[in-house]
């Protein structure tokens, strides 16, 4: 008994000792509590690349406010539970004023909290559920709202003239929330949804739910599903010989999809948020990409990744290394703004806008689509 | 004389706990051999660490006067010695002929087994009758057979008996004697573990007391039948 | 020293979730693989109560009676099935309930989850700093610790070890098992309800992903570790092992690691199972009673 | 009516992957008397033990990359039972079904450090099925009810005509006894797990090639063997089978009426049923 | 006290019990023996409501007790032992005891906080007479040992001791002897017949005959489920077909 105590105390004695002690300040620290484990693992990797990309080009450039800027990553094992623990722990340990916070909208919702109690500035670059920044003045988002996503692939249906669409979509808060769009706005436009499929992530198997989806042969069916998901149901559907239109989000939006899928993807089109490519920062960025990664596979929401920190490192720059210095700026630095998803500026809800485009698979590339 | 079985001085228990401080008996061949005392006096150990389900700590176990001590069970039943546990000790999930066939793993070769059971269905027509039923649903007595014909399957030189007739009713122990003892005279050799020892002490020829897991007593089994301290310590009036 | 306060939150929080789970596992020898549902119930009935604007403290009330209803449904499997089975059926109950979270979305907003959960407001006095809340979860536990405690050492507590020791035994002296069974069952998932609560208010937010088998897992082996049927082994397992997950977030170790690290502490997780299974089956603290 | 024979088929075809599944289950159960909580993870080993193989650098062909990864499998399923399950043989069957459920966790993220969370698949080239009365079969398919007709039909006959399976039968009913009747009882459970594996491996490869390969692929899959078992009845090997068809049917089928969301509901229901249906078994003891 | 009217019962087919009709006379003590497998067991197991019968009809002191869930019986006044002794290993020989009063107050989840002093009372009570027994039985020293750390002759004792705490009207004792050595078996019987003394009254099955014939006023004889014969013990003892299907030459 009593030597059990004794362990805990030398193990509550450990923790505190391992605790960084507070060294002076020789760089900017911004926290990055970000999915490097666990089911979204995968997107995680990608978003680390292009933020790591962004820090070294703004070091490269003197960094921001006379100092260097560094990323503390906190791996938030891709569960709301952890990313509770992760921001918290940047915060108080590490006492950054500005967090890039966890990508899947669940797990940033759960984590927005904390960091609107502590008034410390939450980013997000990829979460796209409406109501991502209600949690208060401190929580920004620099990628889309699904508003305006759902709508999109509603017009897309319209303008190809399906009027009556299943939709399948993976039973998620991404998967969800775009569902719920997608359905107001098409049948307010006088469409039909003939069945409503959600399923679960990680499966290894969807027959069952496509043929359940593709009952009663329909010419399209609405997808909204992930990368690794979509490439094991497009794959099945094509050994299935189902004979339809798929028609996907933004998320099954990547070579990887192509990579894995094949030709079972040949043809698919789904719509995604757009900015030019062709613009001078692009160019700019994709040779970066180049030149530190060796290829051009530039992950899915990387951009807005790049983005992001450009913003942070302008707002540290003007406001100061504060919390509510770098809140107040980056409404300033994100005026007109283009970095290379385009315009930043910030609404009233601290969101920004975009555009739609649609894409298509042609010959195992991704291109856009064109009637 | 011979020596049959040979144990001295063996140290056994299980796990930590120490059953047996030193124990040596001998058993000469074609003996029937009794060993009584009271519970937790080590005579169930004392046949499961014979027979090899436990490894004894210290002392030696010589059966022909080789060495056996640490030898694992299976290889002991193939050099003659069989062992029949107390209660549960037939598989009743397998047929009667299933629990004969497997009786006789150790003689290997098919035919063999096949020859050994018809001796056994001679012997036990009873069994005969039943071969094709799930042991499990035969009657205590016939359980008791079984039991006693499943380890006679390989001719034992020696056979360890654990607590016959525990549960058993007086008639049926009665014909288990009877079967026990023809079966020693064809040359078969018992070691028996007994806890109402009069009717095994009648038929033994030698008898031990264990108490405590220490030897207490050595004597033909008439003499310890007749040995006052036998009779007021351990058998009752 | 936030992170501190944080910490010592969970793992208050997780000895109410492993002291339920003890009366059940521990002292009553029902295997309950699916206990994380009733934590789950009472995180989201509470929630779901109080985003409504119903007082906190109508809502753990009806929070805890929902868990209780809920425990007192499922244990009626455990009239027909014993241990390992039972063990696999209460899995399978879990992951029920929680594709009910998943799917009824217009109840629970599904994989939504439910965000802005209010901080608990107890007879007007308000749980929002940390120190509250720690104060909040310490006082809840302790109150646990103390009605647990009167159960085991009463009459009643020693029925329910009869029930785990031998059943047959306990019948023959007159004694309904299946009412033990029950209210051990009841109790049980109460307490997991209470656990929940605290955790869904404390973090704000829930959603299905938070009452997987991962977490029953946690607790389970909270328990073993603390060593199962003791009165503090909850507490010990649970500041282990709390302490042990969240300090390897000190190892300041490069980010690309952290891929490997989470799936390199699970694998500690289950390879501690094993071991403790092996070679300490009792657990850092023995059960009290002379053993040999 | 393409579409219910279609759901049919497909019943059918996961029906065949819980029963191959079960049996290996229900062959330690039988032998060792507890449920092996971590066979899904002998499974998932399996499968991606044959992608180890089939993946560069060596990049063997599926035949010949079939036989290491088997060894592999079996050698697995062994060392478990020599490091976690051996030590507990005397232990009551909870303890093991702990044991089995660490192992179980142990395993999986063990898979996840290696080959991370994300779905990987064999690499061959998708065809299109073969349309017969308008269901689509593949290759892979056929060669999954062939596959698991060739394995029951195996371990039947050698649980009841070959004396190792009789001896497994004996072991079963008496570790004890079946020692000291002069049985290898080492060789005996030796030689179940190197069944049960080689089930696993097997079983895992064809559920792979049929879909794809992820960590978490045995351990859902294992709990609707589960309820093929007891649907079929513990320890028959028939039995086995018709549960997991049964099992199969009704999640294909049950997902055309209600949601797609509780699918995996389907099984852990049918279970849940099935155990309140069956006749309470009221004062047995465990053990 | 006990009476059976066409008392069956079958498993798979095989009649365990079969029409069996008898009534225990107001002897102290009653044995009940028979060939193994001859339904003896099954016979107690109905008793005791822990098998329901399949015809047939069971009375205690004049009331129908068929049907009734084995607790239900237990709380009635019948208490029973088992063949292989079925005491609660990890709690100690105290708790052992304490167990056994039927409907204590604090078994009740509501009494724990509305009625603690009742509580407290029958405990300190229960606490009393369970020492008096263990006493009795001569494990006082043992008290605070878990119950598994016990011999097996002391578990049988453990279990009798048991069986009166529960302060029942009759105990069924199925095998109280088996597999003690005979020094214990001593020690068991005399504590029989100090029981009896006290007024408590036995249903006991046994194989040893000595035990049989020198405790009980009464014995029937079960073969293949049916009851062949009952008698004294001395004319059991001469009974030629009590010969022939039990006790042998």
């Amino acid at each position: 008994m009593k030597k059990i105590f004794y362990v805990l105390f030398t193990l509550l004695g450990v923790s505190l000792i391992l605790a960084p002690v507070a060294k002076a300040q020789d760089t900017y620290k911004i926290g990055a509590a970000i999915a490097l484990s666990g089911s979204i693992a995968v997107y995680g990797e990608g978003f680390k690349k292009a933020i790591d990309l962004a820090t070294e080009e703004i070091n490269g450039k003197g960094g921001a406010k006379g100092k260097k800027i560094e990323i503390l990553y906190e791996d938030n094992k891709s569960t709301p539970k952890d990313c509770v623990t992760a921001v918290r722990k940047l915060i108080t340990v590490d006492k950054v004023p500005v967090i890039i916070g966890p990508a899947a909208s669940s797990n940033f919702m759960a984590a927005a909290p904390v960091a609107q109690e502590s008034k410390v500035v939450m980013l997000s670059a990829q979460g796209a559920a409406p109501a991502l920044t209600k949690a208060g003045e401190y929580i920004f988002r620099v990628f889309p709202s699904d508003v305006l996503q759902g709508k999109g692939i509603s017009d897309l249906c319209l303008q190809l003239k399906y009027m009556e669409v299943p939709i399948m979509y993976v039973n998620n808060d991404w998967g969800l929330g775009l569902k719920n769009v997608f359905v107001e706005n098409f049948k307010k436009a006088g469409g039909k949804v003939t069945d409503e499929i959600p399923y679960d992530e990680k499966k290894t198997d969807y027959r069952t739910e496509l043929i359940r989806a593709t009952k009663g042969n329909p010419k399209a069916v609405v997808n909204l599903t992930y990368i690794v998901e979509g490439s094991v149901m497009f794959k099945q559907a094509y050994e299935m010989g189902i004979n339809t239109q798929w028609i996907c989000g933004s998320a099954a939006k990547a070579p990887k999809l192509v990579e894995l899928a094949g030709k079972a993807v040949e043809g698919i089109i789904g719509t995604y948020p757009v900015f030019s490519q062709e613009t001078k920062d692009y160019q700019a960025f994709r040779s970066l990409w180049m030149k530190k990664y060796g290829d051009a596979k530039i992950p899915i929401f990387g951009e807005y990744n790049y983005d992001m920190v450009h913003l942070i490192a302008r707002a540290i720059d003007q406001g100061g290394y504060t919390s509510d210095g770098i809140r107040k700026a980056l409404f300033e630095v994100a005026k007109g703004y283009r970095g290379v998803t385009g315009d930043k500026t910030f609404d009233q809800d601290r969101g920004v806008g975009s555009e739609y485009g649609v894409w298509t698979v042609k010959d195992g590339q991704i291109i856009d689509y064109k009637k | 004389m011979v020596t049959l079985l040979e144990v001295k001085d063996v140290y056994s228990g299980y796990g930590k706990i120490e059953v047996l401080h030193g124990v040596s008996i001998h058993i000469a061949p074609r003996e029937i051999v009794c060993i009584i005392g009271p519970n937790g006096s080590g005579k169930s150990t004392l046949l499961k660490t014979i027979v090899g389900l436990i490894k004894p700590k210290k002392g030696s176990i010589r059966f022909f006067g080789s060495e056996i001590s640490g030898k694992d069970p299976e290889e002991k039943v193939r050099m003659g010695i069989s062992y029949i546990p107390q209660g549960r000790n037939i598989f009743p999930t397998l047929t009667v002929m299933e629990n004969l066939e497997m009786g006789g793993t150790p003689l290997g070769d098919p035919s063999r087994i096949e020859m050994a059971i018809r001796e056994i269905f001679e012997r036990y027509p009873i069994l005969n009758k039943r071969k094709k039923m799930k042991a499990g649903s035969l009657s205590g007595g016939e359980k008791q057979v079984l039991a006693l014909a499943r380890a006679s399957m390989i001719k034992p030189k020696l056979i360890l008996l654990d607590e016959p007739s525990l549960g058993l009713a007086p008639k049926v122990i009665d014909e288990m004697y009877r079967q026990i003892n023809s079966i020693n005279q064809e040359g078969a050799t018992f070691l028996i573990v007994e806890q109402n020892a009069r009717k095994a002490l009648r038929l033994a020829h030698r008898a031990y007391v264990l108490d405590l897991g220490l030897n207490r007593l050595e004597d033909t089994g008439e003499g310890l039948l007749n040995n006052e301290e036998v009779k007021h310590l351990y058998l009752g009036r | 020293m936030d992170l501190f306060l944080h910490l010592w939150v969970m793992i208050f929080i997780y000895t109410i979730f492993a002291m339920s789970l003890n009366l059940e596992m521990g002292y009553t020898g029902l295997f309950n693989f699916g206990h994380v549902a009733f934590f789950g119930i009472g995180a989201y009935v509470s929630a779901l109560l109080t985003l409504h604007q119903v007082p906190f403290e109508f809502a753990l009330v009806a929070a805890l009676l929902a868990a209780g209803l809920l425990g007192f449904l499922l244990s009626i499997p455990s009239l027909r099935l014993r241990g390992d089975t039972f063990g696999i059926a209460t899995l399978g109950f879990g992951e029920i309930i929680r594709m009910v979270f998943q799917n009824e979305v217009w109840l629970t907003k599904g994989p939504m989850g439910l965000p802005g959960i209010p901080k608990p407001v107890l007879f007007s006095y308000r749980f929002a700093t940390l120190p509250q809340y720690l104060l909040l979860t310490l006082g809840f536990s302790v109150l646990t610790f103390l009605v647990l405690r009167i159960i085991i050492r009463s009459p009643l507590g020693r029925a329910f070890k009869a029930v785990r020791e031998d059943e047959v035994a306990a019948v023959a002296l007159g004694k309904n098992i299946f009412h033990f069974r029950i209210k051990s069952f009841v109790i049980g998932s109460v307490l997991a309800g209470l656990a929940g609560t605290l955790w869904g208010h404390y973090t704000t937010f829930i959603s299905p992903g938070d009452f997987t088998l991962l977490e029953t897992i946690l607790v389970l082996l909270i328990v073993v570790l603390g060593g199962k049927g003791t009165e503090l082994g909850p507490l010990v397992g649970a500041v282990v092992l709390i302490f042990f997950q969240e300090s390897l977030r000190f190892l300041r170790l490069p980010a690309e690691w952290s891929r490997y690290l989470a799936p390199l502490q699970q694998m500690i997780f289950g390879s501690l199972l094993i071991f403790l299974m092996i070679y300490r089956p009792e657990g850092l603290l023995r059960e009290k009673g002379a053993g040999r | 009516m393409t579409f219910l024979l279609q759901s049919i088929f497909n019943g059918l075809l996961a029906g065949c992957i819980y029963a191959l599944f079960a049996m290996g289950l229900t062959l330690i159960y039988g032998v060792l008397n507890f449920v092996n909580f971590a066979h899904g993870e002998l499974i998932m080993w399996g499968a991606y033990f044959l992608y180890l193989f089939m993946e560069s650098p060596l990049g063997l062909p599926l035949p010949i990359a079939l036989i290491p990864a088997l060894c592999l499998t079996i050698l697995l399923g062994l060392s478990m039972d020599r490091f976690a399950f051996k030590p507990l043989r005397q232990a009551n069957r909870l303890t093991l079904l702990i044991t089995a459920l660490g192992l179980s966790f142990f395993l999986r993220n063990g898979a996840q450090l290696f080959w991370g969370a994300e779905l990987r698949t064999y690499g061959f080239e998708i065809k299109r099925g073969w349309k017969i009365f308008n269901i689509s079969i593949t290759t892979n398919q056929i060669a999954i009810i062939l596959t698991t007709l060739v394995c029951i039909a195996v371990v039947y006959l050698l649980l009841h005509r070959s004396r190792i399976g009789k001896s497994m039968r004996a072991v079963s009913d008496n570790l004890e006894l079946a020692r000291v009747a002069g049985i290898n009882t080492r060789r005996t459970i030796r030689f179940a797990w190197i069944m049960s594996s080689s089930l696993a491996c097997i079983g895992g490869i064809l559920l792979a090639l049929d879909t794809n390969l992820q960590p978490g692929m045995g351990m859902i899959n294992l709990v609707k063997a589960f309820a093929a078992i007891l649907l079929g009845g513990v320890g028959n090997i028939w039995g086995a089978l018709l549960g997991g068809i049964v099992i199969g049917f009704a999640e294909n089928l049950g997902v055309l009426i209600i949601s797609t969301g509780y699918k995996d509901a389907i099984a852990f229901g049918i279970m849940v049923l099935l155990l309140l249906l069956k006749p309470p078994i009221l004062y047995g003891s465990q053990d | 006290m006990i009476e059976t009217r066409g008392l069956s019962k079958s498993f798979g087919g095989i009649q365990a019990v079969s029409n069996c009709t008898f009534a225990l006379k107001d002897h102290a003590i009653t044995g009940l023996i028979g060939p193994n497998g001859s339904g003896k067991t099954t016979l107690f197991n109905l008793i005791t409501g822990f098998i329901p019968p399949d015809r047939g009809e069971i009375y205690f002191k004049g009331k129908r007790i068929d049907g009734l869930l084995p607790h239900e019986v237990a709380i009635g006044g019948i208490v029973r032992t088992f063949q292989i002794t079925r005491v609660l290993p990890r709690m100690t020989v105290m708790e052992n005891m304490l167990i056994a009063p039927p409907r204590q107050t604090g078994e009740k989840f509501r009494s724990l906080w509305f009625n603690p002093k009742t509580i407290r009372k029958e405990e300190r009570e229960n606490r009393k007479k369970a020492l008096e027994l263990i006493d009795l039985v001569g494990l006082s020293h043992l008290k605070d040992q878990f119950a598994q750390n016990l011999s097996y002759g002391q578990q049988k004792l453990l279990e009798l001791a048991r069986g009166l705490m529960a302060n029942p009207s009759m105990i069924l004792l199925d095998e109280p002897t088996a597999g003690i050595n005979p020094i214990m078996i001593r020690t068991i019987m005399e504590l029989i017949t100090k029981m009896k003394e006290w007024g408590m009254v036995f249903f006991i099955i046994e194989h040893n005959m000595d035990v049989i014939i020198e405790l009980c006023g009464w014995i029937f004889v079960l073969d293949n489920g049916e009851k062949i014969a009952e008698g004294r013990p001395k004319e059991i003892q001469n009974n030629p077909r009590v010969i022939e299907a039990y006790l042998g030459i």
